[in-house]
């Protein structure tokens, strides 16, 4: 069962080759353009190292000063995304905690006395050491109650306690609202349509 | 897909082959442990099969399968060997099953004779499941470390289990050097500050 | 529907309502970040403060300071030492080159061929920064001007604190006394090979006949030179063996090898510059290289002897353990010689690598590019000028010919793989030694017919037939392209 | 000719060598390169018996990184050994995962939506592409040559760029999902992959020039590391290397999976089977992913790309937040895991360094039963003793190279 293949020819390999001179002289060409470029061309700091114009090929960037945005969709540090009115979406379901390959969510769930839904968390809390922040958890969340786009990493600690992240430090970031939270938090008690 | 091959294969090991089949269009057969080598020298040297690669080779420990019935730990049929072969000229592949297992050691044969690949996935099996292949030139432990006790990916084996600390080696081979220089001629190299205890002073004194 | 939801905030924070046609959960926070990001206000490229301008311009006058210093004591320096022995009821022979010895002594080596190699180790990192399309070192900054990085020039105080300041781990079992002196060993002879090096030739200040450059005038210039050369591979091979590592024996034994062999090379590939100068002082070579061939070529040896040229730069890479021939270190294969030493021993060992680079950078240009000298309007700048401005010019000239050479020699380390140990003695043994050898014979039959002249035109045509090799060959195939050759699979599985 | 001037140029030093060492019998040196060693990518030990620097014997032992992937997959869901696919071969994680997520459908017996098929491609060919690029750049790296190796990267990193726009994540990506592709190509991504490859072959065509015809690489490559087509076949060999001896065995084209039948490519061969030629063959394999992702893009089409069965994707959100429907089988996945019939596959898909191959046994259960990766590094690296053997130290360094081991997939 013959497929379509092609034998790599060998570069040219000659005399001139054989003689190292020519060769070493078109490497140091090849970096010596590098290095000129990039000694007297202007540097364009653009995030995107592709779309850079100019002479200066540097690739790289000085970091803590320039900072190459994430994209949007990276999976950066959790948040637990706050209600309008600052409490959290989370109703303790337990879904992330299940999914978590690493089994870094800890949850403990309480009960809502007023309110239209019945659970909350009491404690919620991320060991960012163990997270590998496949984004599972994400996905798992029926309420949009957590999401990775802090655009943020987990930031450096001095012991490995402070790298569980409990509720208060993981509710931040914009407030989100979703027509249908009308179902789980009990809207239509008050009267009004369900709306599927 | 590989009907053929394991029509061929059939054929010439009929009287070996406890089963046969194919499980989402790779087509398999059950067969004698005893006669493994035979079979996979057949695959590689048949002109018309011509399987010259061992694709792989595994091993299945089966003690859990049915979540209702648990096997014995001396099963014989326990554990099932895997090889997959494959032919490059041919595109065909073809798996060989061998069940094994038993109270005492869990014996099979080695294809290490005729193909070079099984040295190292039978390491693999015996580090993992302790199946020992009989005629393996070096059946060490691959993965783990020689005084790991028990194999770890046997369905008996618990997954939080915590293996003893083994104590460091000796190294032999430090006593070689240049031997003391000029400035301490008085003091042999052992007793000199930062001499390594585990070496013996007459060695290189 | 609820208050919250008509408020128009927050239906532009709404990321994903029913009907968004999402069909996985994964678009969820397809929704832009919202956390700090982008470019930080930075000051990486701020204008200089006037505190900074004020650091700036002392560190400025700092130098200028050393320099008057160098100058002052070149002059005066014979005069004190003179007063000094008058003082002492002594008298000193030869009294009016003391000074002018001793500032040499103090500033070639030390201001010059200390400071460019110190510069040349963050030049390493820096340049090849460059060539990698890196930015290179550019964290450590100076006390006083934190917002400029100065080319990463700061790193190697950093670098040097740090060597300093390590801890040093001595193998027990080693030799502890080769140990210790290795380095020494190593670094003395790249240091004092620069000694017959002259930076300019002699001029006259206020009366004082003076000269830089430590003995310039020795007769034995070159032979100097290789004698010395050849000590340094005792630091290299006795720190591989006294280590107690089989790394490090292993890089010793490569490097004593590869040293001893290429001795040979570069001692046969400098006969024909011996033969065509008819002297082994380095001054003597430099005066015979003014002047121009043929009306405008500078008079320089690189016009007699091009063929010599490419074997003495690798000649010489191969002794210091530069470039492709760096495999006593071979850090992938074998960490090197200096596996076991850490802390400022380490630090010799890699200083005195730049120390002989500097010195084969400034060999280089001694022997084959003419020095000091000026490719061109020297005679008229001289007239205009006067000699001792004209000798200040000439030092900048050595200065800047030598960094260039720096360059090359680093440029060509981080550009090519590395040689395998019996490739280094086959390239020596058969390729390079045999051509110097066919050079030097061709030189005195040449010079024996034609005199200088011959040697020039020999020379010239060998350098045409080489750029003519060179230059041909450069940019004229695209490898990528030729690469594939479309064939039947059947043929394809012939081979085997 | 070639063959012959290096044969002429090599076998005679090495024959002078060995007589001399006859007369002169030595005690042999053992050396101990690793598990820490900068040749080692990975952690893994070679105790070298050494007869000057020619390697009489190798001896090569891995574990170091062994992390029990296998047992840790039969204590996940079949959802969530993903994340772990991820780390086995970590320079090309889409190919692993692309590897996993097939071999469970094909335990399923399903087919995920052709647009899925093609991202899944296209994902895969970038993520072949990243790792020749990181093994092009190693072995340039350890053979002295700095530049070379940055380049690569460089390259390598602007596919990752992409890599991370599309996933999330540079090299922990789990992208794929059972059934399809966790989410589809962003807005702009197409546009933007283009304009990398162009970049990436500019880059890949200066590699190619600094090294391919330079004297010294040639003599370092060429001739060292040889196997020949038997002994390749024999150890196992698969991919690249197998390809370098001439075997035209490619999983793409002999075992066409996904879409790969669409594609106008062709396999490169090589005929020696040294390191040069493994190094020219993984240029030209980079030809040739350029080639299929340029293709692929072309012809991308329109649609899901997940299957749409709740029983093993999870619903769209949308369901998932507004009907009971969605939220129940969304529960049920989450907390049992798609449910695997009973029954066995071999799922061998063409991985950055040859077959990757996914055993799975499945009891019926939410979890696999066992799950063993045949990892395309392992049968490479049990044949490195047997071809560095009489050859020098420093050829150790690009033979090791240029089989491009990757410890993640090989010690599990």
């Amino acid at each position: 069962m013959p497929i379509d293949t092609v034998t790599i020819r060998e570069p040219d390999y000659g005399p001139r080759e054989r003689l190292y001179l020519r060769e070493l002289v078109r490497g140091l060409l090849i970096t010596s353009r590098h290095f000129f470029r990039n000694l007297f061309g202007e540097r364009d700091l653009n995030s995107e190292v592709g779309e850079r114009q100019g002479a200066n090929l540097i690739a790289t960037v000085s970091y803590p000063e320039e900072r190459r945005a994430y994209p949007p969709g990276y999976r950066g540090m959790h948040r637990l995304v706050p209600r309008e009115d600052g409490k959290p979406r989370c109703v303790a379901c337990y879904m992330c905690a299940t999914v978590c390959p690493a089994q870094c969510i800890y949850i403990e769930a309480g009960e809502y006395d007023q309110e239209g839904i019945e659970k909350y968390p009491t404690r919620f809390e991320i060991d960012e050491l163990r997270c590998i922040v496949c984004g599972f958890c994400v996905e798992a969340c029926p309420k949009d109650a957590i999401r990775m786009d802090t655009g943020t990493h987990s930031p450096a600690v001095l012991s490995r306690p402070l790298a569980t992240f409990d509720k208060e430090a993981l509710l931040k970031g914009p407030a989100v609202s979703h027509p249908t939270d009308a179902i789980t938090y009990g809207k239509s008690r008050r009267g009004e349509p369900l709306k599927h | 897909m590989s009907q053929r091959a394991l029509d061929l294969f059939v054929q010439n090991f009929g009287d070996a082959v406890k089963a046969t089949g194919s499980s989402h269009g790779d087509e398999w057969a059950r067969v004698d442990g005893a006669r493994i080598q035979a079979m996979a020298s057949f695959l590689k040297n048949d002109p018309a099969l011509e399987m010259k690669l061992l694709a792989d080779l595994t091993c299945v420990d089966y003690l859990e399968f049915d979540p209702q019935k648990r096997l014995a730990l001396d099963d014989p049929e326990r554990f099932e060997v895997v090889y997959h072969f494959a032919s490059v000229t041919t595109r065909e592949r073809l798996s060989l099953k061998v069940r094994c297992g038993g109270a005492e050691e869990i014996v099979v044969p080695s294809i290490t004779g005729v193909f070079r690949t099984a040295n190292w996935w039978e390491r693999l099996v015996w580090d993992f499941f302790g199946v020992r292949f009989e005629g393996h030139p070096d059946l060490r432990r691959i993965l783990t470390y020689e005084e790991f006790k028990g194999h770890a990916l046997r369905k008996d084996y618990p997954i939080h289990l915590r293996q003893p600390l083994t104590p460091e080696r000796r190294v032999q081979d430090l006593i070689r050097g240049p031997g003391p220089g000029p400035s301490s001629l008085h003091a042999p190299m052992s007793q000199r500050p930062g001499a390594r205890p585990n070496v013996k002073a007459d060695d290189y004194d | 529907m609820s208050s919250t939801m008509s408020h128009p905030q927050n239906q532009a924070m709404e990321p994903v309502g029913i009907g968004a046609g999402a069909l996985t959960g994964h678009d969820v926070h397809r929704e832009a970040p919202k956390g700090p990001q982008g470019l930080p206000p930075s000051n990486f490229y701020a204008p200089f403060r006037p505190k900074e301008i004020a650091g700036a311009v002392a560190l400025i006058g700092y130098l200028v300071v050393l320099c008057a210093v160098w100058a002052a004591m070149m002059i005066f320096g014979d005069w004190a030492i003179v007063g000094l022995f008058r003082v002492l009821g002594a008298s000193l022979p030869a009294a009016e080159l003391w000074g002018n010895a001793i500032a040499n002594i103090l500033f070639v080596v030390l201001a010059f061929v200390m400071l460019l190699a110190t510069l040349l180790t963050m030049g390493e990192r820096k340049w090849s920064a460059f060539i990698q399309d890196r930015i290179g070192p550019n964290r450590a900054r100076l006390p006083g001007l934190k917002n400029h990085a100065f080319w990463g020039i700061p790193h190697i105080l950093a670098d040097v604190g740090k060597m300093m300041t390590k801890e040093e781990v001595v193998p027990a079992m080693g030799n502890q006394t080769l140990f210790h002196l290795a380095p020494a060993i190593a670094f003395a002879p790249a240091v004092i090979l620069f000694a017959v090096i002259p930076l300019s030739p002699d001029f006259t200040l206020w009366g004082e006949h003076l000269h830089i450059g430590v003995a310039p005038h020795l007769n034995q210039g070159l032979l100097y030179i290789f004698a010395i050369a050849s000590i340094g591979v005792l630091g290299t091979s006795l720190g591989g063996w006294a280590s107690n590592n089989k790394y490090g024996l292993l890089g010793a034994m490569r490097a004593s090898a590869q040293m001893i062999s290429y001795e040979v090379t570069l001692g046969l590939t400098l006969v024909g510059l011996m033969l065509i100068f008819g002297t082994l002082r380095l001054d003597s070579m430099m005066s015979q290289q003014t002047g121009h061939l043929f009306g405008f070529l500078p008079n320089w040896g690189v016009f007699y002897q091009p063929l010599a040229i490419v074997a003495y730069f690798a000649a010489a890479s191969a002794e210091i353990k530069r470039a492709p021939f760096d495999l006593p270190e071979g850090d992938s294969e074998i960490v090197g010689y200096f596996i076991e030493y850490s802390g400022l021993k380490f630090g010799i060992y890699m200083i005195g690598e730049f120390v002989e680079v500097v010195v084969f950078a400034g060999l280089f240009t001694t022997l084959f590019f003419g020095g000091y000298h000026l490719p061109w309007g020297e005679g008229w700048l001289a007239g205009h000028l006067g000699p001792t401005w004209l000798a200040g010019l000439q030092v900048l000239t050595f200065l800047a010919k030598t960094v260039f050479f720096c360059w090359l020699s680093l440029a060509v380390r981080w550009t090519y793989p590395r040689f395998r140990y019996d490739q280094v003695m086959n390239l020596g043994w058969k390729l390079l030694l045999p051509a110097s050898i066919a050079n030097v014979a061709l030189t005195g039959v040449v010079i024996l017919a034609g005199g200088m002249h011959g040697a020039a035109i020999m020379g010239i045509v060998e350098l045409v037939i080489l750029l003519a090799w060179v230059v041909g060959a450069v940019g004229v195939r695209r490898s990528g392209k030729e690469t594939l050759l479309p064939t039947e699979s059947a043929a394809a599985s012939e081979h085997g | 000719m070639l063959e012959q001037t290096m044969a002429s140029e090599s076998a005679p030093a090495e024959q002078d060598a060995l007589s001399v060492e006859q007369e002169l019998p030595t005690e042999p040196m053992t050396i101990n390169l690793g598990p820490s060693h900068p040749a080692t990518h990975g952690t893994v030990r070679i105790v070298a018996e050494l007869d000057g620097e020619i390697i009489q014997k190798a001896d090569v032992e891995i574990g170091y990184l062994h992390r029990g992937f296998e047992k840790s997959c039969e204590n996940a869901t079949w959802a969530q050994v993903l994340p772990y696919t991820d780390r086995l071969n970590y320079v090309s994680p889409l190919l692993n995962n692309v590897g996993w997520a097939m071999a469970v459908e094909k335990l399923l017996g399903i087919q995920d939506p052709e647009r899925s098929q093609y991202i899944r491609v296209i994902a895969g060919e970038v993520s072949r592409m990243a790792d020749h690029l990181t093994m092009l750049g190693a072995m340039s790296l350890e053979l002295g040559g700095f530049a070379p190796f940055l380049y690569g990267m460089e390259a390598r990193e602007l596919l990752y760029d992409r890599i991370t726009e599309l996933c999330g994540a540079r090299v922990t990506t789990a992208y794929t999902r059972i059934g399809g592709v966790a989410n589809d190509l962003p807005p702009g991504w197409t546009d933007k992959l283009k304009g990398t490859l162009v970049k990436v072959a500019e880059l890949r065509e200066e590699m190619d020039k600094l090294l391919s015809k330079n004297r010294i690489f040639i003599d370092r490559t060429r001739g060292t590391g040889v196997i020949t087509r038997e002994d390749a076949l024999d150890f196992g060999f698969t991919g690249p290397c197998l390809r370098a001896t001439g075997v035209d065995y490619d999983v793409r084209k002999a075992h066409p999976y996904l879409v790969y039948d669409r594609f106008d490519f062709t396999v490169p061969l090589g005929t020696r089977g040294d390191n040069y030629d493994r190094f020219l063959l993984r240029v030209e394999e980079l030809r040739q992913s350029e080639r299929i992702i340029l293709q692929a893009l072309d012809q991308l089409p329109d649609g899901p790309v997940i299957v749409d069965d709740w029983r093993i994707a999870l619903p769209p959100k949308a369901q998932v937040y507004g009907s009971i429907e969605g939220v129940m089988a969304h529960f049920k996945l989450i907390m049992q895991g798609p449910q695997i019939p009973p029954g066995e596959a071999y799922q061998y898909t063409e991985g950055g360094n040859g077959e990757l191959g996914f055993y799975i046994v499945s009891n019926g259960q939410g979890k696999p039963y066992r799950v063993h990766v045949r990892a395309p590094g392992f049968p490479l690296l049990s044949a490195l003793g047997h071809i560095v053997q009489g050859h020098m130290l420093a050829d150790l360094i690009p033979t090791f190279d240029s089989i491009n081991m990757i410890g993640g997939e090989v010690e599990q």
